[in-house]
């Protein structure tokens, strides 16, 4: 059976298609999500994608919470679903307190596209099972406000718990602390992540398709479980 | 508060009035036009928007009588699917597939506020792009800056990119190339182009056309504010006597996520069959968007302005004619189908009102509260607008300019010499590594960029089954137009031509954006009608249609006009985008080949510019025979995957197209100089109709051949070593040698030491 | 007709790149002494009728969570005029 | 040690995209009756010593061109302690 992802599209959502063609290449199923709809459609998983939603204008990601979506997704997530959130969706996520933390303006106060690498930290996740712990992979980073922030013991405690999931390699592109790029919550079923995979899963137009394995992690997982 | 407006009775019963045409931009000829076509005075609505109707940006009052040339000379093609004089010229790629694309300017504002200016610059043609019934794939920016440590620069600069960025950003649209150029001749008048390109299939090409006798006009997008209407405040005070005009920005702020749902919102509405006509409202705002399409439809039509939803109730009747509020669009619907079109524009939270209908009576008539205040002929409005044959002439100093040839200009010398004038080069402001610049811009949204900066030109994938796409360029180097503008013209042309061709795209089609100085001054008009003749020849002789374009005139800071710079679009097309080449240097042991003739040519060069601040004699020969067989070559070897990596020679001559092929993946090559050939010309000489190709050992027998077979001529000039140096030899008796480190160093430095 | 104007700035030990850029560009414009720069946001709402107490509390309720990401952020309700 | 805050706003008559999103967002989450929100920025200056009237005008100088930019916004210094 084909495993079903649901990509959830806000007013400003740009890459959901990405996404959906991402969970496609992988060879699941995309399910388009709408914000204004507060059901789930019974989706295996869902990804919360990038772009601007409601424009960023306020602080990313904090309108977006709002949606009535995001009342079912909420839910589903503590009860165990496998949510990722990619950049403005990692965005979503802490501003929902699915995740810990906050996302703020670059240090560079740039916005920032470069092909990033990154370090695998963790394979306990549901969406990084198909990696290897320390394993490099190159994606493309794209955001104004990346910078991950928390709180000292917050952070000790992402890393205490192996909550870390990627982190930055060579150059910190937007000031995040502990070079973090994407972290999970503590049952690790949630997962934010600021550069996107979804950009790297076709070598004619990413800068490599190290990013696929996000996406057949998920589907792997699925099928075994 | 109601105020009593001008109405047309008014107008017949106050003849006399005394109106401010002068202040609007109107000439007293201009002014008495239009109570020739009104038999009377104008009301002050009316008098708004013929004025701004009539302005040389709406109405092409001074190039109308040149650009006719791009359709006169118009080469034989059946690939035009629809030509210049719509939002945008749509081409047919193939597949049952269209693309449509445009540049336009958006100089003056970025120079008042570069963010906004720049960002609304970009809004603004993606508007034209969706008008078409397209979906928006990608953006470009040519840009044009004074010299790069000016000061003025750094507040200009900063701003427009990051305008760029943030609102290309922000609808989701990859930006896959522009040209960043730096002379002081732009100091007071730096130029912001921005270029979009759409896909469509066949079937879904609308056009601005009010059809249908009861048919209903609908305003959706943004509601109307107070943008950009200095001109109708002057004439609200002037009619009415309360105190004068409120304050007016003259400066647009764009929305771009209102934008984004914009462009989602009309592809639905439109591929729901939903929509007669459609038009985006720019420049002129309603005045434009209500005269065009009763224009192109039935003649006629009935608006009720108070049904426009205003952000700032305050506006007069002419503010809300003249406004340039942005992301903003007109539809016409029939009454059946109006609910579901209001359905979805609620369902994208799109603010959507009937303001009018169609009729036939041939007058477009706009109500304010129950007044007529507008009672005209639209196409007097929107066509038939004055036509002006400006004088030209040759300027006086332009003998002078072609006499001043740069033969007495010192040339390197020594090995030494040239090692260092090339490094220094490497890092002058126009060759520099522009990505401070372009990872500003999101490059890869929509998942179907193939090449974008820093290659020759943008590929973008259109169909994911089949691989088709198409590949844009945009090019112009105003040194050469200011040498020669005819030929300035022609190169551009060349340039983007033989770019798209590096690529392995097959030219199709061409957009401009013709940035001049004031057409009031006789040496300018000379310059604008030798461009304008040197580019509809040239594609005629191309064999590649104009399909649209812009014109901008003023670029001038008193008396001085900045070099003619036409920017000139190419759009091609390539079957299947695996097979595009790349500019780097790849696979180790590979052969490195130049095709084409090197000649002696440094007037108007990088060098020339860099090393000695000269500008002088005639620009290189333009050859667009050889032109046309060197992109015949190009394609073919991309399309037999001949070759591993392509790259076209222009400024800074072939050095720096090595070097650029060197530092993309940090591969380095030997280069040996042809014997018989001066080192300094055979690296810095800007020679056209060139290009660079690699190709594994094997299929160099290959490559050569098919260069013969299209007579163009071809060396082998080095091989791919993979170490870490660019060497060069013999140069002067030695072998020069750059460390792809240093080279790297030098060229990334520039911009961020400017800028920050 | 009622104004309300809420203030939100960045948690104090929460680090601040744009008052950072503010600092420098500053004191390279000759400006001396500056010793911090902090940069936050407001927002000024217009609203129909009385601000009374339960317009208030729900006011606190959006400051708190939409107007201000807590985790980051502190906020305070400037002004309250009728 | 002196404490300046400078309130820099978008004049009234320019469209504020940021506003808009905000009022449609607290719309949506329950206040009623908000007629306009506008959303501006602030900045909060430390300053060593004390900030006498040739300070001050250097401080007018700098709100009126790097802190905002006059083409589209207006400025008040709201505070000045000491
Ligand atoms: N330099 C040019 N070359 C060819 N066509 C041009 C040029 N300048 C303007 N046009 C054409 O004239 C028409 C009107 O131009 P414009 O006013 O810029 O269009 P719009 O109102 O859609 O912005 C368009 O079809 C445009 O493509
Ligand atoms: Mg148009």
């Amino acid at each position: 059976m084909t495993m079903r992802i649901g990509v959830v599209t806000f007013p400003g959502s740009l890459d959901d298609r990405d996404a959906a063609r991402a969970v496609r290449i992988a060879g699941g199923e995309a399910v388009a999500l709408w914000h204004g709809d507060a059901d789930l459609h019974g989706v295996d998983a869902v990804v919360l994608p990038g772009g601007f939603s409601y424009g960023d204008y306020l602080r990313c990601g904090a309108i977006a919470r709002f949606a009535p979506v995001m009342g079912p997704l909420v839910d589903a997530a503590n009860g165990g679903l496998p949510v990722l959130g990619i950049c403005n969706g990692f965005q979503v996520l802490c501003e929902s307190h699915l995740l810990p933390g906050a996302l703020v303006r670059n240090d560079s106060l740039h916005f920032v596209c470069r092909d990033q690498r990154l370090r695998i930290e963790s394979t306990t996740t549901p969406w990084t099972s198909e990696y290897t712990v320390g394993q490099e992979i190159v994606v493309p980073l794209k955001n104004g406000e990346g910078g991950y922030v928390a709180s000292e013991a917050v952070l000790d405690e992402l890393e205490g718990e192996g909550r870390v999931v990627a982190r930055y390699l060579e150059l910190n592109p937007n000031g995040s602390r502990r070079d973090i790029a994407g972290i999970s919550n503590a049952r690790g079923n949630v997962v934010g992540l600021m550069p996107h995979p979804e950009h790297a899963v076709e070598a004619l137009t990413g800068p490599t398709t190290d990013g696929l394995g996000f996406f057949t992690s998920i589907l792997k997982g699925l099928v075994e479980a | 508060m109601t105020r009593h407006p001008d109405t047309v009775a008014d107008a017949i019963a106050h003849p006399e009035r005394e109106q401010p045409y002068d202040q609007l931009g109107l000439k007293p000829n201009e002014y008495d036009d239009i109570r020739t076509i009104l038999g009377r005075r104008p009301t002050s609505a009316e008098l708004a928007m013929y004025s701004v109707m009539w302005s040389e940006h709406c109405s092409y009052k001074s190039s109308k009588v040149h650009l006719s040339q791009f359709g006169d000379k118009k080469p034989e093609t059946d690939k035009l699917l629809v030509g210049i004089g719509e939002n945008a010229g749509v081409v047919d790629v193939g597949q049952g597939w269209a693309v449509t694309f445009k540049v336009e300017s958006h100089n003056h504002p970025s120079y008042v506020e570069p963010y906004q200016g720049a960002a609304t610059g970009i809004g603004g043609i993606v508007r034209d792009i969706i008008s078409m019934g397209a979906r928006p794939v990608a953006v470009m920016d040519p840009l044009r800056f004074g010299a790069a440590d000016h000061p003025d620069t750094r507040r200009v600069l900063p701003g427009v990119v990051a305008g760029i960025g943030g609102y290309g950003n922000c609808l989701g649209l990859p930006n896959i190339g522009g040209e960043i150029v730096f002379d002081p001749c732009y100091q007071g008048n730096p130029l912001v182009n921005a270029l979009a390109v759409g896909i469509l299939r066949h079937g879904d090409i609308h056009l601005a056309s009010a059809k249908g006798v009861g048919n209903l006009v609908v305003l959706y997008g943004a509601k109307t504010g107070g943008d950009g209407i200095g001109g109708a405040s002057i004439l609200a005070s002037e009619t009415f006597d309360d105190g004068g005009p409120t304050k007016r920005p003259a400066v647009q702020v764009g929305d771009p996520f209102v934008e984004k749902l914009l462009i989602e919102c009309t592809l639905e509405v439109l591929h729901a069959g939903l929509v007669e006509g459609i038009q985006d409202l720019g420049a002129a705002g309603i005045s434009c968007a209500t005269s065009e399409l009763a224009s192109n439809g039935e003649g006629g039509m009935h608006v009720r302005l108070d049904a426009v939803p205003l952000r700032d109730a305050t506006l007069t009747p002419e503010e809300i004619l003249m406004s340039e509020s942005q992301e903003r669009m007109a539809a016409v619907v029939t009454p059946e189908k109006i609910d579901a079109f209001l359905a979805i524009c609620a369902k994208w939270d799109v603010t959507a009102d009937v303001i009018g209908e169609v009729t036939d009576t041939g007058r477009l008539i706009i109500e304010w509260h129950g007044d007529v205040i507008v009672d005209v002929p639209p196409r007097t409005v929107a066509h038939d607008g004055p036509v002006y044959n400006r004088p030209y002439a040759r300027p006086s100093w332009q003998d002078a300019l072609q006499a001043d040839v740069p033969d007495a200009l010192a040339r390197p010398t020594t090995a030494v010499e040239l090692h260092d004038t090339v490094l220094r080069m490497v890092g002058s402001p126009n060759l520099a590594s522009k990505t401070w610049v372009t990872q500003q811009y999101d490059r890869y949204v929509l998942g179907n960029t193939v090449l974008a900066q820093p290659e020759d030109a943008g590929v973008i994938r259109v169909d994911e089954t089949s691989g088709l796409g198409v590949a844009l360029s945009t090019d112009c180097n105003g040194r050469f137009a200011k040498l020669d503008p005819y030929n300035g013209a022609k190169l551009a042309l060349a340039e983007a031509y033989r770019n798209v061709a590096a690529t392995g795209a097959e030219p199709l089609a061409v957009t401009n954006c013709l940035n001049f100085g004031s057409p009031e001054d006789p040496d300018v008009m000379w310059q604008f009608e030798r461009a304008v003749t040197g580019l509809a020849d040239g594609c005629l002789e191309l064999g590649i249609p104009v399909t649209g374009g812009n014109v901008s005139f003023y670029n001038q800071t008193g008396d001085v006009a900045i070099h003619p710079t036409p920017v000139v679009g190419v759009l091609g097309v390539i079957d299947d985008v695996a097979l595009r080449t790349p500019i780097a240097f790849g696979e180790v042991g590979d052969v490195v080949l130049l095709l084409g003739t090197t000649r002696d040519e440094v007037a108007g060069s990088e060098w020339a510019h860099v090393v000695h601040s000269h500008l002088g004699g005639l620009p290189p020969v333009v050859d667009l025979e050889a032109e046309r067989q060197l992109a015949q070559v190009l394609v073919a070897a991309s399309r037999g995957s001949l070759v591993t990596a392509a790259h076209d020679v222009s400024d800074g001559g072939l050095v720096q197209v090595l070097v650029e092929m060197a530092l993309r993946h940090h591969v380095g090559a030997d280069i040996t100089v042809p014997e018989g050939v001066d080192a300094f010309v055979f690296l810095l000489a800007e020679a056209t109709a060139r290009a660079v190709v690699t190709c594994a050992v094997d299929r160099v027998d290959e490559v050569v051949a098919l260069a013969g077979a299209h007579g163009v001529p071809v060396e082998r000039i080095g091989e791919v070593t993979g170490t870490d140096e660019l060497r060069v030899g013999p140069t002067y008796g030695e072998t020069l040698a750059w460390g792809l480190h240093d080279l790297r160093t030098v060229a990334d430095a520039t911009f961020p030491a400017l800028f920050g | 007709m009622a104004r309300v104007v809420i203030d939100v700035m960045l948690k104090p030990e929460i680090l601040d790149p744009q008052g950072k850029a503010v600092e420098g560009a500053l004191g390279r414009l000759g400006l001396a002494g500056v010793t911090s720069v902090r940069q936050g946001k407001s927002f000024a709402l217009e609203i129909d009728g009385e601000v009374d107490d339960a317009r208030l509390a729900q006011i606190h309720d959006l400051a708190g969570s939409l107007l201000s990401n807590p985790v980051i952020e502190d906020y305070v309700i400037r002004e309250v005029t009728a």
